[in-house]
């Protein structure tokens, strides 16, 4: 990405930006509520005027944006819906349904969206971008809506299922940034710049408990209050 | 049953309403007289309105299928929108005493050219409400699909146009309702059948109470014609519609 | 095999259309080798059209109609002749203020929308030394007899003696009743029958002719079962209004559908021009076409 | 611009059409012959066009205080949605047409019978699409407005109804566009002055160019109330309408 | 609250509960995605079937429900535009302003909301939410689109303003129901049983790094693994 420009209704939110993502790896987000998480996202998934992503993405929005007239299996095989390739559509469906069953939703396939709880809607837009089978995924707070064991869990599944993909994911979490991202950066400021890269060591997912990990949660929150 | 008593309770009104201002029955006949009619004339005004209900519901099925086919043209093609839309709009103007013979001279004197006025009538609801609801899709909803290299055709089928049938179930309920207005004025158009044919013509001869019987009958296939209309409208919108996103 | 021929009535079917209803009946059409089918408009105005278009074979109108659209262009002959007279008529409700024509000064009236009502109205009203400025007209459409009864109007033209009358009459009304002919307005055919002039097909024009004279004949001289037979020709035939227009028709009706008196045209061409409705009359042999 | 060469484009092909076709002027006018008269009888045009762009104007500002009103009456209350539900959806039944001739017994011959017929035209689809618009409140904002311990009414004005907008600018163009035809019956029905009234009287005369050239004018007429409504229409609706929630 | 019976569509989400919520102090649930804390939440509030609420409540959803065509300030306000009181409406004025002041959105008091970012429609929610000065008060994961420095600092704001009153907060982060909870409850089981109150020791907000509380949140974390 170089010399980017992110203007959303005359609001400046990022100028001059360039930056890189690691191929293969994943990059985690961070920064103040409002500073251009989402505009920076939004502008690599190609959905800003003038932008072009870089190649085929799973996007996973900051709303969940099931559509309420298909059942959650339906919602979480879309991708494949839109793109009428029935042969891949069959193929990808015993996928989505492992899938949905590993997110905790295995028994509510036929439902439709308005009848789940708001983190059964999460998981279920989570479900979808990993069924999407992306070279380049994009997510934006992908697990703020669950409760911290099923976040733990599903950090986990997505790591696992994400590995040699490039990510880079929006988190409020410091500790989520921490296990998921080989690298991490920190937005700040107004228009944003990206910090440097902070790169914690051992792969991913790391352990919760981790010692290091804890003390580079320290740093990092440190660094987000200063740069405030 | 409700229904039933809001109908006879309006039957009461009327009649006394004629009672009470001493109406003439070439102004208002009293329904006691427009019942006398209905019986008596009830071959009459069955056969009538076979043709009228006939030319309602194939104006109402060609507006539907047309005026859809239209909005979703129009939401797909910036094309058509630029240079089709001004001209669905002037059609609305247009009035049908000055297209009678070019409608007669190209579709013949039987039901195709009354269909076709009626058809012209409904459609405009059709088309509007449709086209509304298809340009108001959540956007959120169009940008994941074009993360998800969704062509536009496909974007179309599978999110814009179920998003947009809360919004053409609002259509189809008026089109329903505008669909005797319809088929009446197609009746001027063309040979000489129908409901509002009949009655035009028995309001000529002063023959009020008949014209009434078959007005009475006309509201009755047109609420027929909504109640289904009205049915198909909440089956198009079996979800929640605002827990959308 | 038979001639099929369309006609596009000028109107609902009524008795001014008796002999084409009675000729149909009775076969008298078979007979001549024709088909014929009668098309009941929904506006009055478009047969004329539809027949210079092509769209049928023959079309009921009005003299007056006739010369005012040949006037304009339209490539019509008349070829026949149903009824030979006006029935066109002022009326006014026998109770109200108007008891001569001079009365309708400052007043409304009714018209169905024929195109020479103001022409017909004007003279009828200078006749009583008014304009047409002294009076305003409105259009009612089909409702004369309703307007005049609910007192929107207080006075309608284009009312037909045979009908409107009668219809008063039903509705416990009484009308007063003033011809076009005894006040300024001269003498024509009140219903013809037109064919489209490059076209006409004099051969089946005159077996048509034929047939309806037979019809006329026949009615004229049985009115009562003409009656019974006609009223059942369509379901709402058979009322009051149509019983009563029935007698008052008969007397009135063309026994030669193929006469022609020219000079009423000439006449009528003349009061069309005098009155500003036409510029110029047309050309006499280019609309009136002798069947003999 | 665009709409000039739309319309420019619409006269070429019209012109065409009655070449090819061969059509016979009084079938059809050339738009050029039209033209002619268009020039020539300017003054007796705009005159009469007065009277329809009148009727046409206030019949809609009535149908859509009448409409809004009851849309409004009936998402508020229970009882008249129970009982007079079925009468409005009863007075579409009956097409206007049909009481076209006993409006202008009741209302005389004068503007009013159009204007209420315009009106009559016109308030349902105002009715049925704000009505429909007010039962699709998102239920999030209802319940929040519930635990603040709102009134039906604040609900109703502050929620419901600024919530129905975008459903009430989709009823105002159709209302808008179908307009003209309430007006035109209207003056077919009955009538001293008015571009349907002239429409008849030509057509009755044979000069048919004079007839297309009143209905050229009515037909921009028709445009430009559908323009100035869909103006309005956009204003009403200044946020974005999906991201709501 | 006594033998409640929470059943949404024919799912019976929770059978013949029977609950205390101490008055003027701030309980705060947990429990695994799905399990029916926003039922619980509804039933208090009064908005399900044959519920009604004990009290005037101030209820902030999951969702932000913020109103498109009013701005900022407007919707924050939005409790007094519908009660219609114009005195309260001006009184309350100044403090709208000073709590969006405090939210951060001080100067976008007059944006409308679709041009705010995800974490600034959540704080205005907040704002609105403790400007209506309620004496019950329910929220739905109300820092859930917060980094962790607003969120503390939020926490901070609504533990000092909420004091007195009786608070139920839903939240998935077991650290800040321990920093602002007068007692803790978790949910579990299908339909859903409450377990025993938890009270951490000392007044709220607690200190965020204090040993106990990362003490008693490793023991939270435990029992919600093992509930589920
Ligand atoms: N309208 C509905 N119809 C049927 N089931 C429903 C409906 N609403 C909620 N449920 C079910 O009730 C259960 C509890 O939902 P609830 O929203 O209370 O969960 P929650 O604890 O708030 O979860 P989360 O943390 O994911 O928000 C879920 O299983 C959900 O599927
Ligand atoms: N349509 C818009 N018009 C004007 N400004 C906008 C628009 N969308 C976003 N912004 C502004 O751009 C800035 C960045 O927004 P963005 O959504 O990228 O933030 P974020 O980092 O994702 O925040 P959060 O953590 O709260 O989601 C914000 O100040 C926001 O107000
Ligand atoms: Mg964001
Ligand atoms: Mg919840």
């Amino acid at each position: 990405m170089r010399s980017a420009h992110i203007v959303l209704d005359g609001h400046v939110v990022a100028e001059n930006l360039s930056l890189d993502f690691a191929g293969g790896r994943t990059t985690c987000l961070l920064g103040r509520s409002g500073v251009g998480k989402t505009s920076l996202l939004r502008h690599l998934a190609g959905l800003l005027p003038c932008t072009e992503a870089a190649g085929p993405v799973a996007y996973m929005a900051q709303r969940d944006l099931l559509l309420p007239w298909l059942s959650v299996l339906d919602n979480v095989l879309l991708g494949y819906r839109l793109r009428r390739d029935g042969a891949q559509h069959r193929a990808a469906e015993p996928r989505a349904r492992a899938l949905l069953a590993e997110v905790g939703l295995g028994d509510r396939l036929h439902d439709l969206p308005h009848t789940l709880s708001g983190g059964m809607r999460q998981r279920a837009a989570l479900a979808r971008t990993l069924c999407e089978d992306r070279g380049i995924v994009l997510m934006d707070e992908p697990f703020g809506h669950l409760d911290a064991v099923t976040r733990l869990d599903l950090q986990d599944l997505a790591a696992h299922l994400l590995q040699g993909r490039t990510v880079v994911m929006v988190t409020h979490d410091p500790l989520e940034a921490l296990r998921l991202g080989h690298e991490i950066r920190v937005l700040s400021g107004m228009p944003f710049s990206v910090g440097p890269v902070i790169a914690p060591p051992g792969a991913v997912p790391r352990e919760p408990g981790d010692p290091a990990l804890l003390a580079l949660q320290a740093r990092l929150i440190g660094e987000l209050r200063r740069l405030s | 049953m409700r229904p039933l008593v809001t109908a006879l309770g309006l039957i009461a009104a009327w009649e006394i309403l004629v009672w009470l201002a001493g109406l003439p029955p070439y102004i208002l006949p009293p329904p006691s007289r427009v019942g006398v009619v209905l019986v008596e004339r009830f071959d009459l005004l069955i056969e009538q309105a076979s043709w009228t209900a006939g030319e309602m519901f194939l104006g109402l099925v060609l507006g539907l299928v047309l005026g859809s086919a239209l909005a979703v043209i129009f939401a797909a093609s910036a094309a058509w929108r630029r240079w089709a839309l001004p001209l669905v709009v002037v059609s609305q103007a247009i009035p049908v005493i000055a297209i009678a013979p070019l409608l007669v001279l190209w579709l013949g004197y039987g039901m195709a050219s009354k269909v076709a006025m009626a058809a012209l009538i409904i459609f405009f609801p059709v088309v509007s409400s449709l086209y509304d609801g298809l340009r108001r899709t959540d956007p959120g909803w169009l940008e994941l699909a074009r993360t998800m290299d969704a062509s536009p055709r496909a974007v179309l089928l599978q999110i814009r146009l179920p998003a947009a049938l809360p919004a053409f179930a609002s259509g189809v309920r008026i089109a329903a309702a505008v669909a005797p207005i319809g088929a009446v004025i197609g009746e001027w158009v063309g040979a000489s059948a129908g409901l509002g044919f009949l009655m035009t013509q028995s309001l000529a001869r002063g023959q009020t109470p008949l014209a009434f019987a078959a007005l009475t009958i006309l509201c009755l296939l047109g609420l027929a014609l909504y109640a289904a209309a009205d049915r198909l409208a909440r089956r198009l919108v079996p979800w929640h519609p605002h827990q959308g996103d | 095999a038979q001639d099929k021929v369309r006609i596009l009535l000028d109107w609902f079917v009524n008795p001014d259309h008796a002999a084409l209803v009675i000729a149909k009946q009775r076969g008298l059409f078979e007979k001549q080798g024709l088909d014929v089918e009668l098309i009941a408009p929904a506006d009055p105005n478009a047969p004329p059209k539809l027949v210079a278009a092509g769209q049928a074979d023959y079309a009921l109108s009005y003299q007056p109609t006739l010369q005012m659209l040949v006037a304009e262009g339209l490539p019509l002959v008349r070829v026949g002749v149903l009824v030979a007279q006006p029935l066109n008529s002022l009326v006014a409700l026998e109770d109200s203020p108007v008891k001569t024509i001079a009365d309708f000064k400052g007043r409304k009236i009714g018209f169905s929308v024929s195109g020479f009502e103001e022409a017909v109205l004007g003279a009828m009203l200078e006749s009583a030394g008014l304009t047409l400025k002294d009076v305003t007209l409105v259009n009612v459409n089909f409702a004369l007899t309703t307007a005049l009864m609910s007192k929107q109007v207080d006075g309608v033209i284009g009312a037909f003696r045979n009908f409107e009358l009668n219809d008063l009459e039903l509705n416990k009304a009484n009308g007063r009743i003033w011809l076009v002919e005894k006040h300024g307005v001269p003498t024509y055919d009140e219903l013809v029958i037109l064919a489209k002039r490059e076209t006409v097909d004099v051969a089946r024009t005159k077996k048509l002719l034929a047939a309806l004279a037979e019809a006329t004949a026949w009615l004229t001289a049985n009115p009562a079962e003409a009656w019974t037979s006609f009223s059942r020709y369509g379901k709402d035939l058979d009322n009051d209004l149509n019983r009563l227009a029935w007698k008052d028709t008969v007397p009135l009706l063309a026994a030669d559908p193929s006469a022609l008196d020219r000079a009423r045209y000439t006449t009528f061409a003349d009061f069309l021009v005098k009155r500003g409705l036409i510029k110029q009359a047309p050309p006499l042999d280019s609309y009136v076409r002798e069947i003999k």
